[in-house]
């Protein structure tokens, strides 16, 4: 009635336009947390809440489900992985590719070639909740932009691999349990 | 020559050029065009005459309102979007003769007409001085035309009326089902 | 001079069009402004997903549900999941059943946020209020992101029980995010329910009367908003919906306005519920255990539950093998989407996008 | 204090002082008339000049606020702050690639790319900038602003025409008709201010409202929200942004523009909402007048205000609709700036001019009358509420479906 509406929702706006300064002046003179920063932006916070991405990096969760790892056994020094070819059986879309190798290396069987092609990946993660040996990581990745799709999008085993070690030195997934001393 | 007959000139030129346009253009949306254009140009004779008062209602009601109009009713009208309207008709000589007849009249008042020049400064309030005039001397022409314009409004309403009110959205659906 | 003879103009309001939710056609016959007849085109995002759902496996098909309505995964999930429970008579654990009323109802709060910020985007707020929800939409997602790991397509639920057990933080964070959402709402509610435009605008547009809502097949809030209290929450409790304490909205005059309004009040309810559920909140086993591939029993199974956008059902038919044999949606959008040329019709262009942003339909439900 | 006051008059007059220097270097080496051309040239470019160079800033100002009103921080990538954004904005606009659909008509099509950029040019030659700082102080003033606005709309019909795209005939169809429709409060709304300067130049506005020593926004409150929401309707922005509402029609009547043409769309959209913004100032806000600051200073303080409340608007409320946007104006915004304007001349006649007894007549009659309405709109409003019914449990519903 009369704009007294539309007046208590101008009130709402400018109080927001207001939240962002004093938001800012919270940050003050760090505007660009230049950290990993785990929280994206608190429930009753309020102010921005863009995430300045460059500058400012959040860190994952550990439960992400990025582009698929293999881990590495850190006592054995080799893959868990045994080539059984669960995961590629278990793959809705059809990624993977798995073959296993003749002989096996310290008394257990390694895969040979592991193919993964992230073009028709889904992220569903069935492969790694479905792998008896928990080989499968997902890695916390999350800038794999190429300029093309195809070739570049497909990972071979010692991507993966390399993929496992840096994220996952430990050789456990989900990260969480990584994080703990055991 | 002085700056005034030049530019009085160049306007002439236009506001003729302009009519004519209006006149013999194939597209009826460019005539309506050219039409704003003349009507526009005619605003800058009277700034030349020191009459801005003048110059800026004739840009608004003619420019800006009635000209609108001609050109919505233009595109609204069926078939006169089309880019090939003939230029003449049937009637074309009986246009004609009228059209002869009235130059003919307007040539003989130019030519024995009296015109006076007066000497007079332009007052610079001029605004006032019209507000007052038309508001004493001249109110009943002025009060009637107001009276002439009302009447034509409520004609048109009239007019365009439609003798049953649609429905209302609901009632009009009650019958559809 | 009893009516004026006037042209009507042929509009094609889509496949791109910035307020038709996705690629949607809309052939509008105008007569001016105003709508005479409307067409709706649907197909142009038709993927096959009932077909590639008899190809899967019956676990394989869950992740693609998520891609349904992908609004609100987590309840295609849920529907997904509790038709082939129901067909292969699987008990999942308390905690597992606790845990997916949570995920529901935070995905019933997201959707309507979305689809109330969208409405209003759609009368011309300029992003303002669909910025303000899609903030608290991240906040549950981050939530989705921490238990599952993906913030759109989840995948979480299993056939039996759920893919992980809640994080720590989870626990927590939710209680805060549900303890803040009725302020949230609150403000929402400043901002726009009270403006003079607003009410202008949705007043007694695009009424639907109960009884055409019902004719149509119409569930869930557009339903409730014609002042049909149905909800299958309560009317054939599932899952353990029949444990909570909570109320149905409903709209007196079946309009824009009703619906905007149902959608907000159906949002604090959801809150209730969650906060209901936290509280409950069993200790225990969360899923089965898994299985690469499993055979139910020979039989065919139609289940439905409230998602938020209406009645969402699966009708899964097993012959005894590892596919199913036919796998069938019955998707709210699409049936919600049968009444719009009905709604539009006598109402200006303006109108009709507010109007489809009121049945709120996402086309990846409407094509499948 | 003497020379304090001589260094904020010497600031306050510094850019009339320039174009004099600038006029006394002319005459050294032209003609009388040479130096009248040059200076109207001059003063044209820099009105020219400022149009444009204005987008720079508004632009950017417009994007950040709104930002910040939605919980961003808007552009804040290119340049400090942000604050070229609307230079990179433009090269990407210059170097996209200018398309003339097919059927459009290419004449008219070209033409109506530049014709709705004059008038908005023509409107800042009678702003006073600041004290002395008037391109042409006209004795019909506001009238000339009124004449000048009304140009925009036939331009804007003519883009919408020659598209032949049918959103861009409906969005043209919508701005003429918004456009008339608004024209006629906003003119009467002002009307009530004229009367009380008894002129219609822009500068005597100003200068009445020194003599009254309050803005006429004290005065005549009613008129001022009449004034601007009609002008916000007559630039096209929100609420009143049909003829380019997104959501609905697309983008209206520059649908078919792209690159560089649709960059001459903005900046007179930008040019005129400026416009009105300073014609408010000019007209309710005491215009150049305030306390210490330079005159120019408190000019465009007030301006950008005003401009403030435009982005904030914006930011705010959603868009009516057709037909409520001409019942708004037709049965809302003219009867009221009609009564507005019969009260004002009563009072105005009753009380004695420059005075405080006048202004405390002019508040008290403003009160009156938004009380009446309140009055009357009040129980329809408590009517009109609306709630949902909360059903605590039910059974399946039997619906009537005969």
């Amino acid at each position: 009635m009369l704009g007294f509406g539309i007046l208590k929702g101008m009130s709402v706006t400018l109080r927001r336009f207001v939240d962002t300064y004093v938001g800012d002046l919270g940050k003050f003179p760090w505007r660009y947390r230049s950290r990993p920063v785990y929280k994206r932006m608190g429930i009753t916070e309020r102010g921005a809440f863009t995430i300045q991405y460059p500058e400012e990096r959040v860190a994952m969760f550990p439960r992400y489900r990025g582009p698929l790892m293999l881990l590495t056994d850190p006592e054995k020094g080799i893959t868990r992985c045994i080539g059984c070819g669960l995961c590629e059986r278990t793959c809705p879309t059809e990624s993977i590719k798995v073959t296993r190798a003749e002989e096996k290396v310290d008394d257990q069987r390694v895969p040979e070639t592991y193919e993964y092609d992230m073009n028709t990946c889904m992220f569903c993660g069935f492969c790694v909740q479905i792998c008896p040996q928990d080989a499968l990581g997902h890695s916390p990745e999350l800038e794999m932009g190429t300029y093309s799709k195809g070739d570049a999008l497909i990972l071979n085993l010692d991507q993966m691999l390399e993929l496992g070690r840096k994220h996952a030195p430990g050789g456990v997934w989900p990260l969480e349990k990584e994080a703990e001393p055991s | 020559m002085s700056v005034e007959q030049v530019v009085f000139l160049v306007l002439a030129v236009a506001a003729v050029g302009s009519a004519v346009g209006v006149v013999i253009s194939r597209n009826i949306f460019y005539s309506a065009l050219l039409l704003v254009a003349c009507l526009f140009i005619v605003a800058g004779f009277y700034v030349l005459l020191e009459a801005p008062f003048l110059a800026a209602v004739q840009v608004l009601i003619y420019v800006g309102a009635i000209a609108v109009l001609i050109i919505f009713a233009i595109m609204l009208t069926e078939r006169m979007m089309s880019k090939t309207v003939r230029g003449w008709n049937e009637q074309w000589w009986i246009a004609l003769i009228v059209t002869v007849c009235l130059v003919a009249v307007m040539l003989y008042v130019v030519v024995t007409a009296n015109w006076q020049v007066s000497d007079a400064a332009t007052p610079s309030d001029a605004i006032v001085a019209l507000g007052q005039t038309l508001l004493s001397t001249y109110v009943l022409p002025f009060e009637v035309a107001s009276v002439i314009l009302l009447m034509a409004l409520i004609g048109a309403i009239i007019i365009a009326r439609e003798e049953e009110p649609v429905g209302v959205v609901g009632e009009q659906k009650e019958e559809e089902r | 001079m009893t009516e004026l003879k006037t042209e009507t103009i042929t509009i094609n309001m889509g496949p791109q069009h910035p307020s038709t939710h996705g690629v949607f056609r809309l052939i509008l016959t105008l007569d001016g402004e105003t709508v005479v007849d409307v067409e709706p085109v649907v197909g142009y995002l038709h993927r096959n997903h009932e077909k590639i759902g008899e190809k899967n496996n019956w676990i394989q098909n869950t992740p693609f549900t998520d891609r349904l309505d992908y609004i609100s995964p987590m309840s295609n999930e849920f529907a997904y999941v509790l038709a082939v429970e129901k067909l292969a008579e699987i008990e999942p654990p308390e905690r597992a059943k606790y845990i997916r009323i949570i995920m529901v109802e935070l995905n019933r709060i997201v959707n309507h946020m979305i689809a109330v910020g969208f409405l209003l985007n759609e009368l011309g707020c300029f992003f303002t209020p669909m910025f303000y929800c899609l903030r608290w939409r991240e906040l549950v997602v981050d939530l989705y992101e921490m238990t599952a790991g993906s913030r759109m397509m989840p995948n979480y639920f299993w056939i039996g029980g759920v893919s992980a057990d809640l994080p720590e933080k989870f626990l927590p964070e939710c209680k805060e995010f549900v303890d803040a959402v009725p302020g949230f709402i609150d403000e929402l509610e400043r901002l726009l329910t009270d403006n003079e435009i607003l009410q202008m605008r949705c007043r007694n547009v695009g009424v639907l009367p109960p009884d055409v809502a019902v004719e149509y097949g119409c569930t869930g809030p557009l339903l409730r908003a014609s002042g049909v209290p149905y909800d299958i929450r309560k009317a054939e409790p599932y899952s353990i919906y029949d444990r909570f304490d909570f109320d149905i909205a409903a709209g007196t005059v079946g309009d824009v306005l009703d619906r905007y309004l149902v959608r907000i009040a159906e949002m604090r309810q959801s809150a209730k519920i969650v906060e209901q559920a936290l509280r409950d909140l069993p200790e225990g086993e969360t899923a089965t255990p898994k299985k690469r591939k499993f055979r139910p029993p020979e039989g065919d199974v139609y289940h439905r539950i409230e998602a938020p956008k209406g009645e969402l059902g699966f009708y899964l038919v097993s012959d005894g093998s590892e596919n199913p044999y036919r796998y069938k949606i019955r998707a709210p959008s699409f049936v919600n989407l049968q009444s719009l040329p009905y709604m539009c019709r006598g109402h200006k262009i303006a109108d009709v996008v507010i109007i489809i942003g009121s049945i709120d339909i996402t086309m990846g439900e409407v094509d499948r | 204090m003497e020379a304090i006051q001589g260094i904020l008059e010497f600031i306050d007059q510094i850019f009339v002082k320039l174009s004099f220097w600038f006029s006394a270097q002319l005459a050294n080496f032209l003609p009388d008339w040479g130096v009248t051309f040059i200076m109207m040239f001059a003063t044209v470019l820099v009105l020219i000049v400022f149009g444009l160079a204005s987008i720079i800033w508004i632009n950017v100002f417009e994007r950040k606020i709104i930002g910040r009103i939605q919980d961003r921080y808007g552009p804040n990538r290119f340049g400090p702050w942000g604050l070229l954004q609307c230079v990179a904005d433009m090269i990407k606009l210059l170097t996209k690639e200018d398309v003339t659909p097919t059927k459009a008509d290419r004449l008219i099509f070209n033409l109506a790319a530049v014709a709705p950029v004059i008038p908005t040019f023509m409107i800042l030659a009678v702003l006073p900038f600041g004290r002395g700082m008037v391109a042409a102080d006209l004795s019909i003033g506001y009238l000339y602003i009124v004449a000048v606005g009304c140009l925009g709309t036939i331009a804007i019909f003519m883009a919408g025409w020659s598209s032949r795209n049918k959103y861009a005939l409906l969005g043209g169809m919508r701005t003429v008709a918004q456009m008339i429709s608004y024209e006629i409060p906003m003119v009467l709304s002002v009307v009530g201010v004229l009367l009380l300067v008894g002129s219609l130049s822009m500068v005597s506005i100003v200068e009445a409202q020194g003599q009254w020593r309050l803005p006429f926004v004290v005065l005549q409150p009613l008129a001022f929200v009449l004034y601007f929401t009609a002008a916000v309707a007559e630039v096209n922005r929100s609420p009143f942004d049909l003829p380019e509402g997104e959501s609905e029609i697309v983008a209206g009547y520059h649908t078919e523009y792209s690159g560089i043409k649709f960059a001459m769309f903005l900046l007179a959209e930008y040019i005129n909402a400026f416009s009105i913004c300073a014609i408010a100032t000019t007209v309710f806000l005491g215009g150049w007048q305030g306390p210490i600051l330079p005159s120019w200073a408190w000019f465009f303080i007030k301006t950008y205000f005003l401009y403030f409340v435009l982005i904030w608007m914006r930011g705010t409320l959603p868009r009516l609709r057709v037909d409520q946007l001409m019942n708004f104006s037709w049965k809302t915004l003219v009867p009221l700036a009609l009564a507005n304007l019969m009260l004002t001349a009563l009072v105005a006649k009753l009380v004695p001019q420059y005075s405080h007894v006048g202004a405390i007549a002019f508040l008290v009659m403003n009160v009156v009358v938004i009380v009446c309405i309140a009055l009357v709109k009040y129980p329809r409003w408590r009517r009109d509420r609306r709630e949902v019914v909360l059903v605590p449990r039910t059974a399946t519903p039997q619906v009537d479906s005969s």
